[in-house]
């Protein structure tokens, strides 16, 4: 079990030894239970910091911004961030470590484990408590949810309002950090992509009506694109045109950029738009849901990185943030990689 | 397997003179073929005197003979060898 | 007397079976003789392994059929073990065999043997040999 | 350990030494023999033929024996039987049109074969799972002095895709002998066909194959010499009769099952070599070794 | 009678093997459909999925993606990229209910004038039946 | 925007017989962009180059179209015609009508359709190509020869005979390769020692050759004109200024290994010599062999050695060198003996190969010419020669034929009778294959005049048979099996390529064929090329080669090394990546794939070594980000391109 005292001392101490700039954490919102990222500088903040099953965000996003801003200030403060990370947000600090977007020095990394349980889905335990006001969720011992509410504590079994993807998580711990709580639990899994058989069951006609209806919805707000770590392109290829007009673009540059789709949000550019997302998170999307948890829509995003995820697995033996040091799934090869597809 | 010309593998023999030795493994730390080991046997003085593991290996180099502190472990060649068998009989 | 080749002669049905049957290309035999060199009952045979190859490629059906050669193949597979074109010789052999057993004709009297010797003859030289030679 | 043990005809006919002095050692050495139940012919010899399936229904029947049986694997005695359920098994594994073919045709058994058992040799047993230093460990009674020639014949080695050693110079019962203290003897001849079944309608092929391959190990000094096959033996031992006759100058040699060499070092009873069915005693050898 | 439907294909073709085998399907005389525009690029390692699916939004009815043959890349190992990422392309598109003869790649060497012939044939023919492909395509 | 100008080839009725040419420059004239827009029947010939030449300079046209043939056979034609009119030539591009379309369509109207398509999209790329100029590259006037034998050996002297500086690697203590160890050569039965010593020796004085023996190349990088190369000098623990070859320390020396230079047939010590003419002349230590370094150890040489020559403290040596071109020239081995076990090689001492019976065969041998069994040193009568071991074996070996064995076998059976005159040679072989100068009257002389008997078959098992060796073969012609009571059996293995040079080949990113052998650019018309350009092939790395042929191709590639060495510059086209610092992150996806190693990583944002890039584009598609793009070939290009092509 992490011990958040363990965590708030662990905290409180690289901070008093000012080997971080900052902590990014969790901490309890305004807004009923679910939490909102906490940014730590003073040691005694630290007992603001919380840890349990509704720490949803994947917080190596903020890393993004981090660089953004340190790039524009004039004297940055060049120590780490300290950031607590979960098994999921660990693996997408490999992928960006991997890319070389971050260093290893610039980030202090406060490992928790999801207790070989998960995280839980805001929709799905709000359905269960059948709009009861939820005070508190814990972890309990047997891979179960402890909750508060007005009426006392219940326990409640995880599986029922557990994220989509903490069902199908195989390592509910980080794989790269400076200091760790809890415990290492390898999970066992009859399917770790059980959320996709429903779609590749059905015909090509079959999946394409799905597809369509969900891209049908989209309205191109980019939330998830704004969500995600590995998104951290300056410029996105699918929306040179709109992006980079500024009042000194000159007619020229505007012509040498490309259309690759339009900007209204029509199912067929939705489509390419999600499409070349999909493709360019493909060796690199480490299931984190954020994507799928900020979409306005519930367009279920995250069905298409699972599949290329579980594609890349199964042909190619490649699993994404697991290495820093491993070389990304489209920049290798190997001599028995499967070509039947190929005339 | 060496068919022709003079050069032939050394043909020899080690001998060991349990008796003398003081177990201070250097014949067997040092030999380059790895061709000795300790016994697990004492000795009158108490010590483990080396044994001959392998002697297939022996290029019969005489490295222990030189080595060896207390002139219990010396290697005759094959000519000599045969002397050495008729003046101890 | 010279035998007449014809294109009809060497793609005969005759030759094609042969193929179907024993899943060999025997356009792919060099004629090195290593089957032959190798083969353990070499002695009893009228038509050496290698040859029943060529005479195949000649489309020399009558040839073939009435070989002796055909009949003291035991399949010991030595010649297949060490082809350097990988032909599998005894398959080839063992489909001229076929080819006759399929039209019924057996060429082992099992009759013949003596009930002491069947009694002696362990079950499965009896039946090996029975699958090889009767139809 | 326990494991499926697969017969055949002529181990419960002519070769009951080799079957008896398995069985003793085996439970010497601590090993559970399993004999399948209701086992039918392996088909006896591989039918070459790319379009005969019907000869691989008997072997395929037997392996589904196996799969009713709850094990993954079989073990064979004779070398035949070995090759042919082996080489069926690997037919229909490579061929699944083949195997859909045929377990339509068994479509009364109740489970379908679908190529996962794996078909062994005692002598991979012996070598991959009880292992030789362990069978070693075993020996009361080492085979001192013994000259044993190990001869292979065809069906141990090839084609290559099944056999278990090397197919031009395997050496797996020379090691095996070595084990059990004997004295191996190599000798050219050790994989040259006895000649097989033309034993049954021209035993003088069989006999002319004899005098080369035992005259040939005896030329290297071979006191005896050893096999795994069933039909080996007979050609090999039995017609040494017609091979005298071809031959005069051919000597007699006893021929022994390698099973019979391991039941006499673990120290099994005399009862499980059965001596009274070899053509040539090899008693008085053993006799003269201090082995019986 | 409606006229029979033209498939619009583009087919991206490496410079040095599949270039160059489709040139020698002319060189020899072969006949193929025309519904292929060629895009030469130096190596099949060089399309982008990008490619692909502006083809497809532009409104190709049928992609086809050519290198050399494993191994035989003038780069060395240009095409072994290319196999992992349009493998990927081709997962994805199935997977959002894209017609799997849409999307193909074939590896023709400049030898393979013939192949080359024989894929274009192909394609065209398992593309007429499906008709336009609207699902990708921009509406104009 | 750009002013282009389209030019339609007729080619005669090849392009006009099935596309409506007049249609496509009236639509192409249609097009943004296009200020120009012609036909005419030939545009390649002189007056067809001269229209675009005038149109260029009349309607100042900055970029050019030609529709016509694959720009294989005119790109060259057309961008010189447009430069000649002041333009670059990177401004004219080619729309391919024929090959890709007249030539394969009939429908005229379809024809038609498609060659308008094709122009389009080649004039949207065309309004977007950069002028380029070439790149250039300054060349270093070096070489490095790989390999010591006769090919590197030959090619070194060509090279330094040609003023040029030169260093010859032999990874073992001597140069001299295989040739070295042969008694006689075929046809001529020169003494092959004698006529390759005086080149070995004139290849060590050579004030241009910087000979390294005992050396092996352990990293190359760079590119044409300018390679760095490290080379690993392995210590010989022999110091050979100062070794006056006394021979004391193999007296002492208590180790015996067998001789490699003798294929085993003898020993030799630790410390050896490889052979009395071994270039350089000293002494090498095999650290594998000796029982230590350490004095303690053994140190017995270091003991007797007067002139203080042994030196136990030496280091492995690191050298970096700069060369201009490169030769492979690392020979062959022959095929591993031990995997044709029904030959009984390594069973029976008697069994020998090819190399072995050399050895046995000449003067300065083993035997010192006497031919003797290696078992009880018994002079042979009967022998048997076995030909295609190993090779024309698909299914189980090499499935190429070695090409040099027909010839040396016929050698060695006629050796035999010099030898032996009361013996017989017997031969087995599949077909002979004598392809050379003097090569069939050679095979006709030993049948004739020495009697060796051939027997058309393959040899099936070799035993050992009454101190006998039993050989089992066939006579395919009589259709008889034989069998032959040897006193000794040649085996004429096949030949491989030299261990480690696959390895090698991956260094120097020369590709090899599926037997292993160095790849050739072009059968046909590169055959001393690799793929790579200024690295060469010689010998029998590239495939399986007598002297005369390896010599002949030693000195093939030592004249393509010089057609660079002799130029100052070099030149190499300038469509190569470029990167948007502003886009890329630094991620090194386009590291990874590069092929040429042309891209690092500087301050954190990619970096295009021009020199290296051969423009492949691998990298573009990698990006996430169209970050590096190619020049003249950008995603923007290929989009438009694909517009142009969908007919929208």
């Amino acid at each position: 079990m992490v011990n958040l005292e363990d965590l708030k001392k662990e905290t409180k101490k690289i901070l008093e030894e000012e080997r971080v700039k900052y902590i990014i954490g969790y901490k309890r919102g305004s807004n009923g239970l679910m939490p909102v990222p906490a940014f730590i500088k003073n040691p005694e903040d630290v007992e603001k910091l919380i840890w349990d099953p509704a720490c949803v965000y994947n917080l190596s996003r903020f890393l993004v911004d981090e660089k953004r801003r340190k790039a524009k200030e004039k004297k940055p403060d060049e120590r780490a961030v300290g950031l607590i990370v979960k098994g999921c947000d660990s693996r997408a600090l490999n992928v960006l470590l991997q890319e070389k977007f971050i260093n290893r020095d610039d980030v202090y990394i406060i490992g928790v484990s999801c207790e070989n349980t998960g995280i839980v889905d805001e929709k799905k335990l709000a359905k269960k408590l059948k709009g009861k006001k939820i005070l508190k969720i814990e972890y309990s011992e047997k891979d179960n949810f402890v909750t508060t509410t007005e009426d006392g504590k219940t326990e409640i079994s995880a599986q029922g309002i557990l994220a989509e993807r903490c069902l199908e998580c195989r390592a509910g711990f980080p794989v790269i950090y400076d200091v760790f709580l809890g415990e290492k639990a390898k999970r066992k899994l009859d399917n770790p992509c059980k959320s996709l058989e429903n779609i590749e069951n059905l015909s090509g006609e079959e999946r394409w009506a799905f597809w369509k209806e969900q891209f049908d919805k989209c309205i191109r707000c980019y939330a998830c694109r704004s969500i995600c770590p590995m998104c951290y392109c300056e410029e996105c290829v699918v929306d040179t045109i709109n992006y980079a007009v500024a009042t000194d673009t000159t007619a020229e540059e505007k012509a040498q950029r490309i259309k690759w789709i339009e900007k209204s949000p029509v199912a067929s550019e939705n489509i390419v738009y999600h499409l070349v997302r999909a493709i360019h998170l493909a060796g690199r999307c480490i299931d984190c849901g954020e994507c799928e948890r900020v979409c306005p829509l519930d367009i279920p995003i995250r069905l298409l990185n699972k599949k290329l995820e579980k594609e890349a697995r199964e042909l190619f033996g490649y699993e994404a943030g697991l290495d820093p040091d491993q070389v990304s799934l489209i920049s290798s090869f190997k001599d028995e990689d499967p070509d039947d597809f190929i005339i | 397997m060496i068919h022709f010309g003079k050069l032939k593998q050394k043909k020899g023999k080690i001998h060991i003179n349990k008796d003398r030795c003081k177990g201070c493994a250097f014949c067997v730390e040092y030999c380059p073929k790895d061709v000795l080991e300790l016994s697990e046997e004492f000795n009158i003085k108490g010590y483990h005197p080396p044994r001959i593991k392998n002697e297939d290996e022996c290029l019969y180099c005489q490295l222990c003979e030189t080595i060896c502190p207390e002139f219990a472990i010396f290697v005759t060649l094959k000519k000599e060898e045969e002397e050495v068998e008729k003046g101890e009989s | 007397m010279r035998i007449n080749l014809s294109k009809r002669k060497i793609k005969d049905i005759f030759v094609t079976k042969i193929e179907e049957i024993s899943g060999q290309n025997l356009l792919a035999c060099y004629q090195c003789g290593k089957c032959s060199a190798g083969c353990p009952a070499i002695y009893e045979m009228d038509i050496l392994p290698n040859q029943i190859i060529r005479f195949a490629q000649l489309g020399l059906k009558d040839e073939l059929l009435q070989s002796k050669s055909i009949w003291i193949c035991a399949s010991c597979l030595t010649c297949n073990a060490r082809c350097p074109k990988g032909i599998n010789i005894a398959e080839v052999i063992e489909a001229i065999r076929q080819i006759l057993l399929r039209k019924r004709e057996d060429h082992l009297k099992i009759n013949k043997l003596s009930d002491a010797e069947k009694e002696n003859v362990p079950p499965i030289a009896i039946i090996s040999s029975m699958r090889k030679f009767t139809s | 350990m326990k494991i499926s043990y697969y017969p055949g005809c002529t181990l419960k006919n002519n070769a009951e030494n080799f079957e008896d002095s398995t069985l003793c050692s085996l439970k010497y050495l601590g090993v559970e023999v399993e004999e399948l139940p209701k086992w039918n012919c392996c088909g006896t010899v591989f039918s070459l033929s790319t379009d005969d399936l019907i000869h691989h229904v008997a072997s395929i029947r037997n392996l589904i024996r196996v799969k009713e049986s709850n094990s993954d694997k079989v073990m064979t005695l004779c070398a035949m039987c070995y090759n042919t359920l082996k080489r069926a098994n690997e037919r229909v594994k490579s061929d699944p049109e083949s195997l859909d073919k045929i377990n339509k045709f068994m479509y009364l058994e109740k489970v379908d074969y679908e190529g996962d058992i794996k078909v062994l040799h005692l002598l991979e047993l012996l070598k991959d799972e009880i292992k030789f230093e362990n069978v070693a460990k075993k020996v009361k009674n080492p085979i001192k002095n013994l000259k044993i020639a190990s001869y292979y014949g065809c069906l141990l080695v090839r084609p290559r895709e099944i056999g278990l050693d090397d197919i031009e110079n395997p050496t797996i019962l020379e090691n095996f002998m070595v084990a059990l203290g004997a004295v191996p003897i190599d000798f050219p001849y050790k994989t040259e066909c006895c000649g097989s079944y033309q034993t049954v309608d021209k035993p003088e092929i069989v006999a002319d194959r004899t005098y080369h391959i035992l005259t040939s190990a005896q030329e290297q000094g071979a006191e005896v010499v050893i096999v795994s096959c069933p039909l080996c033996a007979f050609n090999l031992d039995h017609r040494q009769k017609e091979t005298v006759k071809k031959h005069p100058d051919f000597k007699n040699i006893p021929i022994l099952y390698f099973t019979q060499i391991m039941a006499i070092a673990l120290g099994c009873p005399e009862e499980s070599l059965r001596f009274d069915l070899h053509f040539i005693d090899p008693k008085p050898i053993l006799n003269d070794k201090g082995l019986v | 009678m409606a006229e029979e439907f033209e498939p619009k294909i583009v087919a991206f073709l490496c410079k040095w093997c599949s270039s160059a085998g489709s040139d020698l399907a002319g060189v020899t005389r072969m006949e193929y459909p025309s519904n292929v525009v060629p895009i030469t690029v130096m190596c099949s390692g060089s399309v982008s999925p990008l490619y692909i699916f502006s083809a497809f939004n532009k409104g190709a009815d049928g992609v086809l993606v050519s290198g050399c043959h494993p191994g035989d890349c003038h780069y060395i190992k240009g095409n072994f990229y290319t196999r992992r990422r349009i493998t990927m392309v081709k997962k994805l598109l199935e997977y959002i209910g894209l017609e799997p003869q849409r999307f193909q790649m074939s590896w023709v060497s400049a030898a393979e004038g013939t192949k080359y012939t024989q894929i274009i044939k192909d394609f065209v023919k398992e593309l007429k039946p499906l008709g336009p492909q609207t699902k990708l395509r921009r509406n104009p | 925007m750009k002013r282009t100008g389209v030019f339609i080839c007729r080619c005669g009725i090849n392009i006009a017989g099935t596309v409506d040419v007049e249609k496509v420059a009236k639509e192409l004239y249609k097009h943004t962009g296009v200020v120009h827009s012609e036909d005419y029947i030939y545009m390649c010939s002189d007056p067809g180059q001269n229209l675009i030449v005038e149109a260029i300079k009349e309607k100042k046209l900055d970029s050019v179209i030609i529709a016509c043939c694959s720009p294989t056979l005119h790109e060259t034609t057309f961008r010189n015609a447009a430069k000649s009119a002041g333009l670059n030539p990177f401004q004219c591009e080619i729309a391919n009508i024929r090959e890709q379309c007249s030539w394969v369509h009939k429908d005229m109207e379809k024809a038609t359709e498609k060659s308008i398509k094709i122009t389009r999209s080649a004039v949207e790329r065309v309004r977007r190509n950069e002028s380029l100029e070439p790149i250039s590259i300054p060349v270093t006037r070096k070489a490095l020869v790989i390999g010591g034998g006769i090919s590197g050996i030959q090619s070194a002297l060509d090279l330094a005979n040609s003023g040029f500086e030169v260093i010859l690697v032999e990874r073992s203590p001597s140069i001299g390769g295989h040739m070295i160890q042969l008694s006689e050569t075929f046809p001529t039965l020169d003494c092959s020692q004698c006529i390759l010593t005086p080149k070995m020796v004139e290849a060590s004085k050579h004030p241009k050759i910087n000979l390294m023996t005992y050396s092996e190349v352990q990293e190359i990088s760079g590119y044409v004109g300018n390679f760095k190369v490290k080379i690993l000098k392995k210590p010989t623990y022999v110091d050979p200024d100062k070794c006056t070859l006394c021979d004391e320390c193999t007296r002492v020396c208590p180790v015996v290994v067998p001789n490699e230079f003798d294929i085993g047939l003898t020993g030799r010590r630790a410390i050896y010599i490889p052979f009395p003419q071994s270039i350089p002349a000293t002494y090498t230590l095999d650290i594998k062999a000796c029982p230590g370094l350490l004095p303690i150890a053994c140190g017995k040489c270091e003991d007797v050695c007067e002139p203080n020559a042994i030196d136990f403290d030496m280091k492995p040596e690191i050298i970096e060198e700069e060369v201009g071109t490169i030769i492979a020239a690392t020979g062959y081995d022959l095929y591993e003996k031990e995997l044709m076990s029904e030959y009984g090689y390594g069973k029976y001492p008697d069994v020998l190969d090819g190399l072995q019976f050399e050895r046995l065969c000449s003067a300065s041998g083993p035997t010192m010419g006497k031919i003797l069994r290696p078992s009880d040193h018994k002079e042979p009568k009967e022998v048997v020669f076995v030909q295609c071991v190993g090779s024309r074996d698909p299914e189980l070996h090499c499935a190429y034929c070695s090409k040099i064995c027909c010839m040396y076998t016929a050698k060695h059976a006629m050796l035999f009778k010099h030898h032996v005159h009361d013996g017989q040679a017997y031969i087995f072989y599949i077909d002979i294959r004598s392809g050379g100068k003097g090569y069939e009257e050679f095979v006709q002389r030993a049948v004739e005049e020495d009697g060796v008997l051939y027997l058309r078959g393959k040899v099936s098992k070799i035993f050992g048979d009454k101190g006998k060796l039993k050989v089992w073969g066939v006579d395919t012609l009589s259709g008889k099996d034989i069998e032959i009571d040897a006193d000794m059996v040649v085996l004429a293995m096949a030949t491989r390529p030299s261990k480690g040079a696959e390895e090698l080949a991956k260094k120097l990113k020369i590709a090899i064929d599926k037997d292993g052998f160095l790849s050739e650019a072009h059968p046909k018309l590169r055959p001393v090329e690799s793929v790579t350009s200024g690295m060469f092939l010689a010998g029998a790395a590239q495939a399986p080669k007598d002297i005369p042929e390896a010599v002949a191709q030693a000195s093939g590639a030592a004249a393509k090394a010089i057609t660079i060495l002799s130029q100052e510059r070099l030149y190499h086209a300038p469509t190569v990546a470029m990167v948007n610092v502003n886009l890329c992150t630094g991620c090194e996806m386009c590291v990874h794939v590069c092929p040429y190693d042309a891209l690092s990583l500087k301050d954190g944002k990619v970096e295009v070594n021009e020199v290296l890039c051969e423009g492949c584009g691998t990298c573009s598609a990698t990006c996430l980000r169209a970050a590096i793009q190619i020049k003249n070939l950008t995603p923007l290009q290929v989009h438009e391109m694909i517009k142009a092509c969908l007919g929208g």
